[in-house]
C-alpha cells in the first residue's frame, strides 16, 4: 500500500523540530509511507496554501503543526472533503474533525512554574513570555499564573517585571531581561521564561550581573537547556519527547489514512476544547527535567552525556 | 526687433526690487524688471549672474525672500507652479523639466491633458496635435512614440518649446531656448518668437548669443553678481555696449 | 544594440514584431511558463490540474491585489513596507464589526445580510484613513516613505493585536466569506456568462483603439495581425474560464451542501466551481487600476511624478496631494486584500498579512516595477505575484523538504528575474 | 530662502557659524538627548545610570556594525534584506568551526587559543565571499538588489539552518565570547589609555586638517572656534571613557572571579568593567568605514555612483565591480556583527539576526542615508542605530508591553525624523 | 582656424563605417571621419542627426554594430570610458555627466583622483587644483564647496570643460561646450581650443553656431538623419555652403 502523509510546520527556527521531524519520517519508514512537508514560516495564510498543496499533491493524511489554531479551520475543511484525516500536532487545531495529539501546554506552563516556585519559595519574579502572536504563550502564562496565583495573593511573590518575546527570539529576551534588572536594580530572584530559547537569553542576561544561577525555567529539552541545567543556570526544561510525538504522530496519521476511526486509535480519549469543541485526543505526558532526573534525559537517548555534561565539573548525575 | 512698443499702459508683468538667497549668497539681489504685451525683455549675464533664478521667482519655482510682483497691475502671490499657469505664465526651463519616462505628447500636455467625453485621457489627439506642433518646429522629428530619454538634446528642447507655446500664453519665459538648437530649429524659434509678439504675447528671453538679443528683443536687461546693471533698448545701444554692461557691469551713457 | 551577432532576418522579424506584444510581458508569462512546466514534470502532471490552478489563483489574490497598488507607490519614487501591517489592521477592524460591534452595539447577529457590507465598507473607510494619513506625512511633511511605513509596520501590526486583545477572531459572517476563494465561486453558467462579457470587452477595445489611429491617421498594424491578437485573447480567456469550470466540487462537499438542504444528492450528481468571486475581485481590481494607469490624468500624473519629480511639479501638478491620493489607494487595496485573505481563513489571526510587504513588493518589482521610480505596470505585478505563488506552492507540492523548500524558491527567485533580463536585453527592449 | 520669519540676528549667527557643525549631526544629538532625557526621567533616573549606558551601547553594536555598511549600500542605490540571514550563516559557520569542525577535525578543544581566530576568520571569509556574490550578482548580471537580497533572505537562512541541523550550538568558546560585550572589556586603566589615544588623534586630526587648508591658503575657522570644537571632542570622548568606567562589576560576578581563580575576594573590593571590547570593535569600524568613505578613492566613487551612476561609468569607474567591493565589504560587516551578536547570546540560535535586515536599514536611514542614493554618513547610522535602541530598551525599562513597544517605536522613529527635518529646515541645510 | 594642418602623416583618430542603431533607427549609418594632431574637427548637423551618438562610440559609451576605430593608425577596441581613457580620448558630453551630489574638485577628479603618499585623497590639493584651473575658465566662479547641483547651468559646463581638459588629453571630444555658456566664458572657451590646437591636440567639437565652427573648425564634418553628408575644409567654403550641407545635406561642387 502506497500512502503518502503530509506535515505542514507552521515554522522551523526552534531547535526541536528538527527532533519531531526525524521521529515522523521514522514512523512513516517503518510503515512504508512516504513523507512530504511544508513550512509555513510563521505565516497562517501560507499554511493554508502549503495545505491545499500538500492536499493536491496527493496526501492520504496530514499531520499539522497549527500556526493559528483556528484559522486553520479552512483547511481541515478541505481535507475533510477530501476524506483526508488530520492530526493536529503539538498545537489546538480547535475543531472537531482533526485527531489532537499534543502534551498539554497548560501543564507545560504549570510544570515550569511548579519547579521554579519550588527554588524560589518567595521573592521577586520576572515572567518572560513568548511571542505575542503565538497562542501557546497565553496558554504557557496562563498555567504559570495557576500555580503562581497562591503565593502572589499571599505576598510571598511579587511578579516585577512581565514582557512577550517577539517572534521567541533569544536576543529580544535577553535585552528584555537586561532592560528588567537595570529597572529592578537586580532584586530579582526567579524568572519563569517560557521556552528554552528565550531561558537562553534571560541566563546571559543574568550572567552579566552575576546572577547566573537564581531559578530559571524554559521548555523543550534544548540541548543547551539541558547543558544549562546540568551548569546549574537553569532550574527546569519541561521536556517533550519530540519522538514520542513524532512517532506517535506518523503512526496515528497512517492508521488513520488506513480507514482506522479516531476514536479507535488506541489511548485515544474524548477532550473538550477552551472553546467548547469536543476533539478526540491524545495528551502526552510531558517531563519537567532538573537536575534530580537529568540522567532519564541521556539514558533516553535525547542527548549524549558528551554534550549534556559539556563544560560541568561535579555537577548533578550523569556528569559527576 | 524693432516694432515700437507701447509703454503707456500698465506693464503685463513687473516685479519689484526682488530678492532671494541661497544659504549666505544673494542670488538675485533687488532687481526690478517689467515687461509689455507684444515685448521681447532680453535678461542677459555671465553665467550664474542670476538670471534663471529671478525667472523661477516669476514662474512659481522659487519663492521670493523679498520683493513684489504684479501682473496686470495687479499684485499677485506666486507660491507654486500652478499660481503661476493660473495667471497664463509659461516657462521654459533652462533644465527642460521632462519626465523622461514619458513621450512627447504626453510631456507637452502634462497637466492638462486632452480628455474624452468620459474623462480619459484622449491619447490618439494629443499625438496628433503633437504631430502638428512638433512638425512646424522641427520637421525632422520622428520619435513620438518614444520616451523623451531616448530623444536627442535638441529633440527634447523642441518638446520643451512646444509645451510652454502651445496654451495660449500671455507670458512667456524662455530660458536659453536655443542652447541645444541646430541652425534651423534655432531659426524657427526666433520666427516663432516674432509670431508670438505679434500676438500680443510678452516674453522674457535668456540668451548668451548677443546676435540673437539684438534681433529679437526690445529691451534688456543685464545682471551681474545677482543684482541688476541696468536695462535698455536694444535699438539704442550698440553691441559692444551690451558687452560691456555684461562684462564691466557698466551702464553705457546713453541707455534708456 | 551592441550584440553583433543578433540574427538578421528583417522578414521574419517584421511579422513577429508586427504584432507589437510588449516584449516584457512575453517574457514575464515565459518565465511563469517555464516555472509551471517544470513543476508539472516534477510533480507527474499534478501542478497543472484544473484543481491546483484554481488554487493557485486563489492563493495569489491577496498579494496580487496590493501588488497593483504598490506599482502606484515605487513608481513615485516612494515604498510602502506597512501593507502587511495595514491589512491586518483592517481585518481586525472588520472582525471586530462582525463578532463585536455587529451584534453588540447594533444588534445585527452574524449572519444578518447587513453585517459583511457593513464591516467592509467600515475596513475600506479604514484603510483609506490610514493610506492617507501616510501618504500626508510623506507627501505634506516630506518624511521618507521608508521611515514612514518601517512606522507603519510597527504601528499597525500591534493596534490589531490590540483591537483584538491578541485572539484569534471568527468565524468570520458566512456572506464575507464568499470573498474567501472556494467558499464564494461563480459556478460554472455564470463562469461562462463573465468569460465571454470580458472577451466581448476586450475585442471592442481593440477595434475601437484601431479606430482611434485610424481617424487621426497613425499607423495602425495589419488586420491579420489584429486578428491574431484577439484570438490570443479569446484563447487565454476562455482558457482559463474552461479550466476553473474543469474543477469540480469534492462529492463529500456537495454532499453536505444537499445534507445541508434536507435533499439527498442524486447518483452520479457533479457542481463545477468555476470562477472564484475573490479572482473575479482581482480581474475587476485589474481592469480599473489599469485604466487609472493608462488613461486617466491621476496615473499619467503619477507616471510623470516619478519620472522626474521636480518637472511634474513645475508642469503644475500638485504632487504633495498625489502622494496622499497614491498611499490612499494602497490604503484601499490593503482593504479589500484583507478581506480576501481574512474570508480565506474564515478567521482574523494575529500573524495576518506577516511578511506580506516583501511579497508585494517583490511581485511589483518581478513585475518589472523599477524601484528608481517611472516604470512599471499593473499587468506585471499581478504576473508577478502569480510567479512567486507557483514557486512557494509548487515547491511545496515538489516534495524537497521543507527548509531546502525556501532555499530553492530564493534560487528560483533570482534566476527568474535574470532570465527575464537576459530575454529583454537579447530582443532589445 | 522661503521662510520669511527665520530671525536675523547675523551677529549671534555667525558666532555659532563659525563652529562649522554638520547640523544634521546637531539634529540626531539633539533627538537623541530628548529621548534619553525622557526616559531618565520615566525610570526616575534609572536609564542614564552608567550601567544602562554600557548595557545600551553593546546593545547596539551588532546593528549599529551593519548599519554602516548599509550607508555604503544604501549609498549607491542599492538595499541589502539579506543581512539578518548572512548574519545567521557566519554565526552558524563560526558556531561550527568551534563546536564541530575545530575539536572534530583539527583536534582543537574549545578552549584552545586557536579556536576563536580560526572561527573568526572563516566567518569573516563566509561573509565576504557571500556578500561578493550578491555584489555580482547585482553588478555584473543587472538583477535588482532588491530581489538578490530577498533571495538571499530566504537562502541564508535556511542555509544556516542546515549547517546546524537546526540546533542551538553553544556555549561558545570563551576567547570568543569576549567580543559579546559584558564578557570582554577593557577594565579601567585600558579604558582610559584607549580614550586618551582617541583623543590625541582627534586633535592631530584636527590639526592637521587646519594646517592643510593654510597651506593651500583657504579660509580657516577662528582659533577660538577650533579650540571649542577640541574641547567638545574630549569631553564627549573621555565622558564616555568615565560613564563606562563608573560601572562596576557587581558583586556577587566578582566573587565568582576569585572563587573561579581560587581566592577569596578582599572586603570591599571593586573594579569596573571599562570599554567593552565590542564597543572598541564598533569604534574602530566606525573610524575605518569613515575614512573609506571621505578619504579614499573608493569611497569617493561610491558617492559618484551614488550621485549619478552614468556619469561615474562615463568618468571611467568601474560601477560593476565596484558594486561587487561594496556588498562584500556589507558581507564582512555582517560576519562581525555575528561574532558579537553570538557572543553575547553565547551561543548560535536559528533566528539569530531575525528582523535585523529592517533595523539596520532603518537605523541607516534614521541617520539621514537617503534611499535615492548618493548622500548618507557612517556617524549618522550608527547614532541611527543607537536611538532605536534607546526607545526599545528605554521602553522595556518603563515596563511597557512587546506589542506597545513597537507601537510607540514606530511612532517615535516617524517624530524622530520629522524633527530632524524640521530643524534642517529652519536651519537652512 | 587657418594654420595649416598637416594630413600626410596618420590620423590621431580615425572612425571607418561607423554603424548603430537603436531598436529600428539607425542613429549613425556607415559615418566616417578622422583627425588629425593640432586639428579642430567640427561635426555638424540638425537636432537628432547623429552627432552626439557617433561621438559616444569614440568615447566608450556606446558600442558601435559595425564600423572601425583607429588611434595612431592603430585599430582599437573601445569598450567602456576606461578604455577610452586609457588612449588618452577624453570627453565633455552634452549632458555634462557630473555626479550631482559632489563638489567641483571631486568632479573634476573623478576617477583620477590625487593621493597623498598615504594613498588617501588629498581634498585640499584638489581643491587648490580645482581653484586654479576654474579660475582661467571662469573668474566669477566662486561655490567650490557646494555640490555642483547647487551650480548654474553655466557653472556646470565650465566643471565639465576643465574636467576634460586637465588631463593632458591627445584627443578631445567637445560635445556643445559652450551651449550654455555666457559670452565671456565663451569667449575663453575659444581661447583654450586655441591653446590646446597648439599643443597638438585633436579636437572633435559639436556645435550649431556656425560663426564659431568658421572660426575654430579645420574641418567641417557634416550629418543628416545619421548618414554622413561631407566633409570640408573650411576655409575653402562659404558659411552658406555649410548652412546648405546641413539643411538640404547637399555637398557643395568645391568641397575637399
Ligand atoms: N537651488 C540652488 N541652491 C543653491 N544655490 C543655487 C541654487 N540655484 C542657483 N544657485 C546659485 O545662484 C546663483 C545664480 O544662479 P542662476 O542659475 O540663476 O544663474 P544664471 O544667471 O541662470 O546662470 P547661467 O547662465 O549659467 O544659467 C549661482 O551662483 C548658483 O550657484
Ligand atoms: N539611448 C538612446 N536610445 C534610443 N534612441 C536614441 C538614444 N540616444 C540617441 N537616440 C536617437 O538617435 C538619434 C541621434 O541622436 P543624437 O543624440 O546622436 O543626435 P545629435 O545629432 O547629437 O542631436 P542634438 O544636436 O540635438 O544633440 C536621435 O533620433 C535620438 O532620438
Ligand atoms: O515548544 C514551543 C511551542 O509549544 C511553541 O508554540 O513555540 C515555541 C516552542 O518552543
Ligand atoms: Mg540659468
Ligand atoms: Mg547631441
Amino acid at each position: 500500500q502506497d500512502l503518502t502523509v503530509g506535515v505542514s510546520w507552521s515554522n522551523f527556527q526552534e531547535e526541536r523540530w528538527k527532533t519531531d521531524e526525524a521521529a515522523i519520517k521514522e514512523a512513516l519508514d517503518a510503515a512504508g509511507a512516504s513523507y512530504i512537508s511544508t513550512d509555513a514560516q510563521s505565516s497562517s495564510a501560507k499554511q493554508l496554501s502549503d495545505v491545499e498543496s500538500l492536499i493536491a499533491q496527493g496526501a492520504d493524511a496530514l499531520i499539522i503543526l497549527a500556526q493559528d489554531s483556528q484559522a486553520i479551520t479552512p483547511a481541515v475543511q478541505a481535507a475533510t472533503d477530501e476524506g483526508i484525516p488530520i492530526v493536529g500536532y503539538d498545537r489546538l487545531i480547535d475543531d472537531s474533525r482533526a485527531f489532537y495529539l499534543t502534551f498539554d501546554n497548560v501543564e507545560v506552563g504549570r510544570m515550569q512554574a511548579r519547579a521554579v516556585l519550588e527554588a524560589a519559595p518567595e521573592g521577586n519574579y520576572v515572567m518572560i513570555k513568548g511571542s505575542p502572536t503565538d497562542p501557546n504563550a497565553d496558554f504557557l502564562r496562563g498555567g504559570q499564573q495557576e500555580v503562581l496565583q497562591d503565593a502572589i495573593d499571599s505576598g510571598a511573590i511579587t511578579i516585577v517585571g512581565e514582557a512577550y518575546t517577539d517572534g521567541w527570539l533569544p536576543a529580544n529576551a535577553q535585552r528584555n531581561m537586561e532592560s528588567i534588572l537595570t529597572a529592578n536594580d537586580n532584586n530579582v530572584d526567579a524568572v519563569v521564561a517560557s521556552n528554552d530559547g528565550t531561558a537562553g537569553g534571560a541566563v546571559a542576561a543574568l550572567a552579566a550581573q552575576g546572577m547566573d544561577g537564581i531559578p530559571v525555567s524554559g521548555q523543550d529539552g534544548d540541548h543547551a537547556a539541558l547543558n544549562r541545567v546540568a551548569k546549574g543556570t537553569q532550574t527546569v526544561s519541561v521536556w517533550k519527547d519530540a519522538r514520542d510525538l513524532g512517532r506517535s504522530a506518523g503512526e496515528i496519521a497512517v492508521a488513520l489514512a488506513g480507514g482506522t476511526a479516531a476514536a479507535d486509535v488506541e489511548g485515544a480519549e474524548t477532550w473538550t476544547s477552551p472553546n467548547g469543541t469536543e476533539l478526540t485526543a491524545i495528551f502526552l505526558k510531558p517531563v519537567p527535567v532538573t537536575q534530580d532526573n537529568l540522567t532519564a534525559v541521556v539514558d533516553a537517548g535525547w542527548i549524549t552525556q558528551e554534550a549534556l555534561c559539556q563544560g560541568v565539573e561535579n555537577g548533578p548525575a550523569p556528569c559527576n | 526687433m524693432t516694432t515700437a512698443i507701447d509703454r503707456s499702459g500698465t506693464p503685463l508683468v513687473e516685479m519689484r526690487n526682488i530678492s532671494i538667497s541661497f544659504g549666505g549668497v544673494h542670488a538675485v539681489d533687488d532687481v526690478s524688471v517689467d515687461l509689455y504685451p507684444g515685448e521681447v525683455v532680453g535678461l542677459l549675464g555671465h553665467n550664474g549672474a542670476g538670471k534663471s533664478t529671478l525667472i523661477k521667482c516669476l514662474s512659481g519655482a522659487y519663492h521670493p525672500d523679498a520683493g513684489e510682483i504684479y501682473v496686470n497691475g495687479e499684485k499677485v502671490t506666486i507660491r507654486n507652479p500652478r499660481d503661476a499657469r493660473d495667471h497664463n505664465i509659461e516657462t521654459i526651463y533652462q533644465t527642460l523639466a521632462l519626465a523622461d519616462n514619458l513621450d512627447a505628447a504626453s510631456n507637452l500636455f502634462l497637466g492638462r491633458e486632452l480628455t474624452t467625453a468620459t474623462g480619459l485621457v484622449d491619447d490618439a489627439r494629443m499625438e496628433a496635435e503633437t504631430r502638428k506642433i512638433l512638425g512646424r518646429l522641427n520637421p525632422n522629428f520622428r520619435k513620438f512614440n518614444a520616451p523623451v530619454s531616448a530623444l536627442s538634446g535638441g529633440q527634447r528642447q523642441s518638446v520643451a518649446i512646444s509645451r510652454a507655446v502651445y496654451f495660449n500664453a500671455r507670458i512667456l519665459i524662455m530660458d536659453e531656448p536655443t542652447a541645444a538648437l541646430g541652425v534651423e530649429e534655432t531659426r524657427m524659434v526666433a520666427e516663432l518668437i516674432d509670431e508670438l509678439k505679434k500676438q500680443g504675447i510678452g516674453i522674457f528671453l535668456i540668451d548668451h548669443d548677443i546676435h540673437q538679443v539684438k534681433a529679437l528683443c526690445d529691451r534688456a536687461s543685464v545682471m551681474k553678481n545677482g543684482k541688476l546693471v541696468g536695462t535698455v533698448e536694444v535699438d539704442k545701444v550698440s553691441e559692444d555696449d551690451i558687452l560691456g554692461m555684461i562684462i564691466l557691469g557698466k551702464q553705457p551713457q546713453q541707455a534708456a | 544594440m551592441t550584440d553583433i551577432h543578433a540574427p538578421a532576418g528583417p522578414k521574419k522579424k517584421s511579422a513577429f514584431a508586427a504584432l507589437e506584444i510588449d516584449t516584457r510581458l512575453l517574457g514575464m508569462i515565459g518565465a511563469f511558463v517555464v516555472v509551471c512546466l517544470v513543476f508539472n514534470l516534477l510533480t507527474e502532471g499534478r501542478f497543472l490540474t484544473p484543481r491546483n490552478v484554481f488554487n493557485l489563483t486563489i492563493q495569489t489574490v491577496s498579494v496580487a491585489l496590493m501588488a497593483t497598488g504598490m506599482v502606484f507607490v515605487i513608481v513615485t519614487r516612494h515604498i510602502d513596507l506597512s501593507v502587511g501591517s495595514v491589512l491586518a489592521t483592517c481585518s481586525a477592524i472588520m472582525a471586530m464589526m462582525q463578532t463585536a460591534v455587529a451584534p453588540g452595539w447594533l444588534g445585527l447577529e452574524l449572519g444578518h445580510p447587513m453585517v459583511a457590507p457593513l464591516a467592509i465598507v467600515v475596513g475600506i473607510a479604514a484603510g483609506v484613513i490610514i493610506g492617507g494619513f501616510h501618504g500626508w506625512l510623506v507627501g505634506y511633511l516630506t518624511i521618507p516613505a521608508f521611515i514612514v511605513t518601517l512606522g507603519g509596520l510597527l504601528v499597525w501590526r500591534n493596534v490589531a493585536w490590540h483591537l483584538t486583545s491578541g485572539q484569534t477572531i471568527g468565524p468570520l459572517d458566512e456572506t464575507f466569506q464568499l470573498f474567501g476563494g472556494i467558499n464564494g465561486t461563480l459556478g460554472e453558467t455564470w463562469s461562462w456568462v463573465f468569460g465571454i462579457i470580458c472577451l466581448i470587452a476586450a475585442w471592442l477595445g481593440l477595434l475601437q483603439a484601431r479606430r482611434a489611429r485610424i481617424r487621426h491617421e497613425f499607423p495602425v498594424k495589419p488586420v491579420w495581425a489584429e486578428l491574431t491578437i484577439g484570438g490570443i485573447v479569446a484563447a487565454a480567456i476562455l482558457g482559463f474560464v474552461a479550466v476553473l469550470n474543469a474543477y469540480e466540487v469534492p462529492t463529500r462537499r456537495l454532499e453536505r451542501m444537499f445534507e445541508a438542504r434536507g435533499e439527498t444528492m442524486p447518483e452520479g450528481y457533479t457542481e463545477a466551481y468555476g470562477l472564484p468571486i475573490s479572482v473575479l475581485l482581482l480581474i475587476i481590481v485589474a481592469i480599473v487600476m489599469t485604466i487609472v494607469a493608462q488613461r486617466t490624468r491621476l496615473g499619467r500624473y503619477i507616471f510623470a511624478t516619478g519620472g522626474n519629480p521636480d518637472a511634474a511639479e513645475l508642469a503644475g501638478i500638485n504632487t504633495r496631494m498625489l502622494t496622499v491620493k497614491v498611499f490612499a489607494i494602497m490604503g484601499i487595496l490593503c482593504a479589500i486584500a484583507a478581506v480576501v485573505a481574512a474570508s480565506r481563513q474564515t478567521f482574523h489571526s494575529n500573524d495576518i498579512g506577516t511578511l506580506d510587504e516583501l511579497r508585494v513588493i517583490a511581485a511589483a518589482v518581478i513585475g518589472g516595477t523599477a524601484l528608481a521610480g517611472g516604470v512599471g505596470t499593473i499587468y506585471g505585478a499581478i504576473l508577478g505575484a502569480l510567479i512567486m505563488q507557483s514557486l512557494q506552492s509548487g515547491m511545496a507540492m515538489v516534495g524537497v523538504d521543507a527548509p531546502y523548500q525556501n532555499i530553492v524558491v530564493g534560487i528560483v527567485l533570482v534566476v527568474a528575474v535574470l532570465v527575464d533580463i537576459i530575454y529583454r536585453r537579447r530582443t532589445g527592449d
